[in-house]
């Protein structure tokens, strides 16, 4: 068996227990490559726990700068022996394993197809250092040197990243840099050089390396928010924890320290977006971040942000699921729960980004449509793009860009005489006018309910009344389609009559997928969906196409029913594309599945895909 | 039950407050609820406290939840926006639109079922984050809007109108408040106007959340001999500790100097409240002896009304957020968006 | 204009002030139609208040039997100033109004098509007694002993039914007939005969008029359920208060006077299904009553229930939605939300009744079904069906029959070393098998959770457990189609490629409807469907025909999205017809509705519908 | 995290209980908490109680909401049931279930967070109806799983590990219970576990809801500092208002008679609990003096534990529901169907 030979285009994956500070070293090894100008798809697989279970760091260094997961694994640094078997196990034929060989393990633990890299870790750790505290932490420092050595990453980058890290610490940048050395060197002097390699380039630009949850909540503070209402759930805590240290640098008065935010940690998902509902009503931009439990306790309270129409906006960060799930897995099965959440007839507004700059992107321009279209707005992320490290373009800003507060009606349009009818389709595209409250000593004053009322916000039970006002909250989701965001849509190399969509963070494998299925002579049109309720281009695609496959992380389709219901397409046309096992997507699994389908419908004519 | 307002004949007699407004500009619609419900006397107390204050009625925002009790705010201060919620979660709404702007004066109507049973959680939540507000709860011990079962405040043993006995302890909102750091909690009886006006408008001038539990019979399901909360019963056994009057005056006084059985407890905003206190030994700042005495005399089957606890300088959300002085919902463009030059710093800082 | 002439065919409304006690005496008067042997539909239209706002009782004597509401008013009985004129408007052309004459009208108030019957009402009261609160009271039933002899219904019926009424209360019993007697006496002294008149039939039987509510409550007896945890919401209430009345008749220990029952009125809805989860985990049958509001509250828990499989039963009693929308209203629109309730992926089973009599039989049913099942039953009742008496057939049981339990493994079994894995799929169907909390010293005992776990209920975050978990849930769904009330199909007395498909109440309008239509030369084949997931044969019915009409109470046509998704349906062929105004159906507005479409769609060579 | 069952060897040598159980019978799967966290001590102290007590473990329900502490039922009694239910909602399933079968044992763990934030309503609605259960709060001031946020239980002014100071006002559960009608009231310490266990094995034997707040720090995100959560702290402000002695004693004798600052307090089954008084003034029947203590404690930073009030003859939800002896879970068909005569009838008077 041949040792895999590759050169920045590989997969390392770091098994460690969670707790024991593997996680920043195994942080400085993606990002030592990336100021190596190579660009890496990172992923953190870790546990619903705090400490002392598996716990798992994907890094693929990917030249070409793919940014989903490949699937499978090159090199493998097996630090967790409870996981020994398994991990060793999930590495290609042909691939690497590094581990601690102080304590010797028996020949039928390894692999013959896989080339050993053995380090007496745990030995050097102990001569190094004799306090256990220290012994645990810098081992994790020391392995890092050695796959520098291993891997050819320049020390001084990563010595450059440590300065970095302890900014002004220079006694604690001087023990790391030391524990650094001791396992360069160790490499340098034991290792012989492997198939796996490395080298400068320049392909990581000016993109920046961050998380979903942190762009999103940029995004907030730069849609205007000023109240955040939430309640603690994985993944979408760091969210909320994001938006409170953004206002902290960028929302505080500096003349008198005082804060043009407001942070409440309710007590629930339900007091959360009655909050939201609360400061929305009353003119505050307000939202609340959760995942999937969170929504489903919120329930009731959308319904009345949908009647009502107040403007709300809601972070979806999807999770495994149902139920308490898997709480630290990703999954995209939120979106029926979403689009018709509540009681009754009702539908919603849903943003779907793709990475962390749509995160902050659709973050921000989610508060314009929630204003003007006065109903609940949901950004749908999930864990993988929001709580895992996206190598992404720079994020923009155009500073002639104001906030769309959309019809408020003010208190000189009312001094005026203007007519005000709080559900009045005043402009006929079914958007009513409202008044923030105390804007006027007469009038524009109104009760804000969720039974059913009249266009003047009278309350009434009269059957005509309330279909006049249920037709009219149709005309507005109408509206909505030519606000949100259009779908992105690129047509095949070769002209085809079959085409593939999907959402969010799905995009990440099916870009490099689409690539490997062209290969394979599976040309496929493509559009990325963007938004909820679909625009018509979407409906005009599918129209184009015979066989539209329709790629989402859920069990149930849940996409693919969307696409049939509101646009009355035949779904025998719509093949679904499934992954729902928690783990992110890889392209070896989209381009699998697609292939098998498409042999199936016999969409195209086939040649074997490579694999 | 469409909306109605009353022709507002402005008959020049009618006295004016400072604002220079009637009675008149303070009521609502025409109440749709059961002829002699006590959640009328106590919209009729709000319009009579808030034309003693003089204050605008546009910049009061009343909020409640569902029920009969939560119909009432459309039958006050009409010029006011009001927010008739989901059921059991006004305290939620009303946190969220106080933050969003401090300059509105909050007024909270709930009722039993919509506090002690569904709403309890958030009850007590808004109790301890001092949500500058007014909370009253209009207390008959059943759902009224259901027909008449049983609330979680309704007491042990006592008979609903079709004879079934309630079993359970009931829940008194009084005591919980002030279990939950509360800084101004009262109980009032629709039925007594003259205690519950200044109540009323002394906790409309508290800084923080006001608690007013307010006893309001319901003559449709809860009003029958067997009844705790039937007017018969309270009448006899209301017990209140102590009687105010309400001054807003603004010059700070010397307080807390007990006078032949008068106190003065100054308000943030030096605004007075005057207790004559009936039960000598009654210190409406000791919330320990307010606890004791709650208790003993529950467990005599007394309604203990009056102004219960009282904190002299209570904080509220709005310090602890130590959120800039104009209101959240004003702050321009400038003020919220950071901008392109910021942007450009944050992207450096993680390329 | 020739005034309306017709003999047990015709439709009397009574408009009224709710809380006057005009209840009582409107409801005599539908049971003294009955009791003629002459059919009624009934229908209380009332307002959500206590007192002193508007209520309607609209009783429709059809001789033919059907049971839904025609449309339009014969007579109009006018004891309501305050709606006088839109009560005047509604009176058909040729028509009839029963006002009180005391105070007089000036002729604008009248119409010259209507027939006016005029009646001094207060003033003979007033005559008649001095203490308003009788004067109140009997003026219900001196109109009632008015209307009685202008409709020539034998006073010897109402006479008898007073007696029952009051049974023992002879002073009651005599007052009333006196009422009775001054309005009847009037009305054969004063009244010319107008043309509507009831005349004995033969045409009841043995039929029963009752209430969903009532017989659903009644089906929970029989069901076996113990436990009931509810919170108060209209229009579900009455059933949970009818099952404490039935189980103080049929569940009380005779020996010691001790329950066979719990029933807890909850704090509020999460409470409620907490309990019932709680109850049925453990054992004993459990179910709760509620609406659209307590459905949302409930959405986290529902998705507890299906993940971790525990069998309960949910009244679902629809109202008028969204939020609090109309409470006092009638509506099909919480059919989304309880087939996918709570986040994720989850699909649950829904029961359809068509009158009271179907919620008895599947409200006895469901928890055989959810025991079987061993996930959430919704009973999908509404307004229309749980708070109107309608005329059913009389209730069956058979005796033979036994509480289905289910699989649950026993003490014995485990004692004998049967193997048992919570979530082994052991019989290839999907179902586990179960054990109550307590069964065996050493066996059999597990962890019950929401998160993910293996088939030995152990907790993981495995991909491929979770995977292998999800699909069993989706086999044990394909399983459930087996198990469910099939679709009751009907074909067209003239072959036709068109078919109708509706659920629940709508039934009553439908029937008739389908025969005007059919008179029109529109033959539709028809399928009544009774549960989801679909039966085989519902999908068959749909392929069978180019158009089907979906008849619905909903904006959104919630039941076509559900046939659509599941039967991967072209949506293309599926009309949707929908009603959503709060008012239950009437058979005037299916009928025309449909045979507007069918032009449009040409279904079929039309004649015009008479009318 | 799979479920690891510990290898149950068994010595000949280990101590038996009445059932001929050893403590091992009593363990449950491999904990995966953080090493030192005071949950898993709790644990310990409820194997050592139901061994002492001699409790069949499958004739025990174990239920929780979410978090670390509701993790817990899994490291203990692995011969018995558990259900991890959702976050803050236990208490409404565990009503269900007593209902179901009152033969069963309730055991109820939950954390802070979930009884206190998310799930105070139903905290609050289970104790005033009395359901039969202990219910422990393994209270830590944060909420662990989520990683460490504040908790509705942190103490005004508290730091949290990453430096945000807690501006909101604490729940006490203890006082809350107290308010609420709880019959058996009591606070532990999760590093006592000398004054924990007889606490347990007596709320156990405590007829009606027995709750007991236990304060558990957190290693991973409260010990430091700063918290009042910590042992540190905890350790430093303890103050133990009597320590008790269980013993389950079956014939009854004469109650309440101090001797010596000794007092025997009888449960309903006969067992008694021997108090030994530490401060001669507190008397826990008496619950006005209860509230007052620890209000007037809290106020000086200390932690009060100990059995705080316990009620002599206590009732329970069976008694308000009035149910039959056997469970409601093994009603056999016949007493359940009332079957087609009875249907006969309902439909004559229909007719
Ligand atoms: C989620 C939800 N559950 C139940 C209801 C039905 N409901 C309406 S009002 C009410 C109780 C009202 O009681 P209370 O708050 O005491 O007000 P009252 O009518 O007695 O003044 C209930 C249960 C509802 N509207 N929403
Ligand atoms: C509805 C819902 N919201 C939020 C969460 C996330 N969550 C899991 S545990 C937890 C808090 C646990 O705190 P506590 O009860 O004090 O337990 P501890 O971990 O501190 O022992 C939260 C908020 C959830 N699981 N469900
Ligand atoms: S039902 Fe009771 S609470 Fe409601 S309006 Fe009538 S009297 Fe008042
Ligand atoms: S995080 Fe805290 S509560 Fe959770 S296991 Fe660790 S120490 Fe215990
Ligand atoms: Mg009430
Ligand atoms: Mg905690």
């Amino acid at each position: 068996m041949k040792p895999i030979a590759r050169v920045n285009d590989f997969v390392v994956k770091f098994a460690n227990v969670n707790g024991s500070g593997s996680a920043s070293a195994n942080g400085l090894f993606a990002k030592a490559v990336l100021k190596m100008g190579v660009p890496v798809a990172a992923r953190n697989i870790f546990p619903s726990n705090i400490q002392g279970l598996p716990t798992w760091y994907e890094v693929r260094i990917v030249e070409a700068g793919w940014r989903g997961r490949r699937g499978g694994v090159d090199l493998m640094v097996a630090m967790n022996p409870e996981t020994w078997d398994e991990d060793v196990l999930e590495i290609e034929p042909g691939g690497y394993l590094f581990y601690d060989s102080t304590k010797p393990l028996p020949p039928s633990r390894f692999r013959d197809d896989v080339t050993v890299v053995a380090m007496p870790l745990m030995e050097i750790c102990n001569a190094a250092y004799s306090d256990p505290r220290q012994r645990q932490l810098f081992k994790n420092i020391i392995y890092l040197g050695a796959l520098a050595g291993l891997l050819a990453i320049d020390p001084a980058v990563i010595e450059a990243l440590l300065i970095e890290q302890y900014k002004g610490k220079a006694p604690l940048v001087e023990s790391n840099r030391k524990a650094f050395r001791l396992g360069f060197d160790y490499a340098a002097a034991n290792f012989a050089a492997i198939g796996l390699r490395i080298e400068r380039r320049d392909n990581v630009g000016n993109r920046i390396f961050v998380d979903g949850n942190n762009a999103a909540a940029l995004g907030a503070v730069y849609g205007g928010a000023t109240l955040c209402a939430w309640y603690p759930i994985t993944p979408s805590s760091s969210l909320a924890e994001a938006f409170a240290v953004h206002c902290q640098k960028y929302r505080v008065d500096p003349a008198t320290g005082r804060h043009r935010f407001a942070i409440v940690q309710a007590e629930d998902e339900l007091a959360s977006i009655g909050m939201v509902i609360g400061g929305a009503w009353n003119g505050a931009r307000s939202f609340t971040a959760t995942a999937g439990p969170g929504i489903s306790l919120m329930q009731e309270f959308i319904g009345l942000a949908y009647f009502a129409e107040i403007p709300a906006v809601l972070f979806d960060v999807q999770r495994g699921s149902p139920s308490t799930g898997m709480p630290t897995k990703t999954q995209q099965a939120d979106l029926l729960i979403c689009a018709y959440a509540s009681h009754g007839d009702t539908k919603h507004v849903l943003l779907f980004p793709e990475d962390p700059k749509e995160c902050f992107e659709m973050g921000a321009q989610a508060f314009d449509l929630a204003d003007r279209l006065q109903t609940p707005v949901f950004v749908m992320m999930d864990l993988d793009i929001g709580m895992q490290d996206w190598l992404c373009e720079p994020f923009t800003w155009d500073d002639s860009r104001g906030l769309d507060r959309g019809k408020v009606m003010t208190a000189e349009a009312l001094e005026a005489g203007k007519e005000f009818g709080r559900y009045l389709d005043a402009d006929g595209d079914g958007i009513p006018f409202r008044t923030y409250p105390g804007t006027h000593p007469k009038r524009g004053a109104y009760f804000t309910r969720g039974t059913s009322k009249d266009r003047y916000a009278r309350y009434t039970e009269d059957g005509n009344a309330y279909v006049d006002n249920m037709q009219r909250l149709l005309r507005k989701f109408e509206t909505a389609k030519g606000l949100l965001p259009e779908p992105v849509i690129r047509t095949a190399a070769q002209s085809t009559r079959a085409g593939a969509v999907w959402f969010g963070s799905t995009g990440a494998a099916m870009a490099e997928s689409l690539v490997a299925l062209a290969h394979a002579g599976i040309h496929l049109d493509q559009m990325r969906i963007r938004a909820f309720p679909f625009a018509d281009a979407v409906l005009e695609f599918i129209a184009d196409h015979d066989h539209v496959f329709v790629v989402e992380q859920n069990r149930d389709a849940q996409l693919r029913m969307m696409l049939v219901n509101e646009c009355g397409i035949d779904p025998g046309k719509l093949i679904p594309i499934l992954h729902y096992d928690g783990n992110p997507l890889t392209e070896r699994f989209v381009t699998r599945e697609i292939a098998e389908k498409a042999r199936l419908f016999n969409v195209t004519p086939l040649r074997k895909v490579a694999r | 039950m469409t909306y109605l307002t009353k022709p507002k004949l402005h008959h020049p007699g009618l006295p004016k407050n400072a604002l220079g407004l009637t009675r008149r500009d303070y009521e609502g619609a025409v109440s749709t609820l059961c002829a002699g419900c006590g959640h009328d006397s106590i919209s009729a107390a709000i319009i009579q406290a808030f034309f003693e204050l003089a204050i605008a009625p546009h910049r009061v925002a009343k909020l409640s939840g569902i029920g009969c009790s939560s119909k009432t705010p459309t039958y006050f201060l009409g010029a006011g926006h009001g927010f008739n919620s989901v059921h059991g979660r006004m305290p939620s709404v009303v946190t969220g639109a106080a933050l969003a702007n401090r300059d509105l004066i909050y007024l909270g109507v709930s009722g039993d079922g919509d506090s002690a049973s569904i709403g309890l959680g958030q009850f007590a939540h808004v109790m301890r984050r001092g949500v500058n507000m007014t909370y009253i709860v209009e207390n008959n011990g059943v759902y009224g809007l259901t027909k008449g079962q049983f609330s979680a405040t309704a007491d042990k043993g006592s008979k609903a109108k079709r004879g079934a006995v309630n079993r359970e302890e009931p829940i008194d909102l009084v005591q919980l408040a002030l279990v939950l750091g509360a800084t101004f909690v009262a109980r009032g009886f629709s039925g007594d106007k003259g205690q519950l006006v200044p109540l009323i408008k002394a906790a409309v001038e508290h800084k923080g959340v006001a608690f007013i539990d307010v006893v309001s019979p319901c003559v449709a399901f809860n009003n029958h001999p067997g009844s705790t909360k039937s007017y018969d019963y309270v009448r006899a056994h209301n017990e209140a500790v102590n009687r105010l009057d309400f001054m807003p005056m603004r010059q700070p006084i010397t307080a807390d100097v007990p006078q032949g059985g008068v106190e003065n407890v100054v308000l943030h905003d030096g605004g007075i409240v005057r207790l004559r206190k009936l039960h000598a030994e009654y210190d409406p700042h000791d919330k320990v002896g307010a606890l004791a005495y709650l208790e003993a005399h529950r467990a005599q089957g007394e309604v203990v009304t009056g102004l219960l606890y009282v904190e002299d300088d209570p904080t509220d959300l709005h310090d602890a957020q130590n959120t800039v002085a104009v209101p959240l919902n004003t702050l321009s463009d400038a003020e919220l968006i950071p901008g392109s030059t910021a942007l450009d710093a944050f992207n450096a800082a993680l390329a």
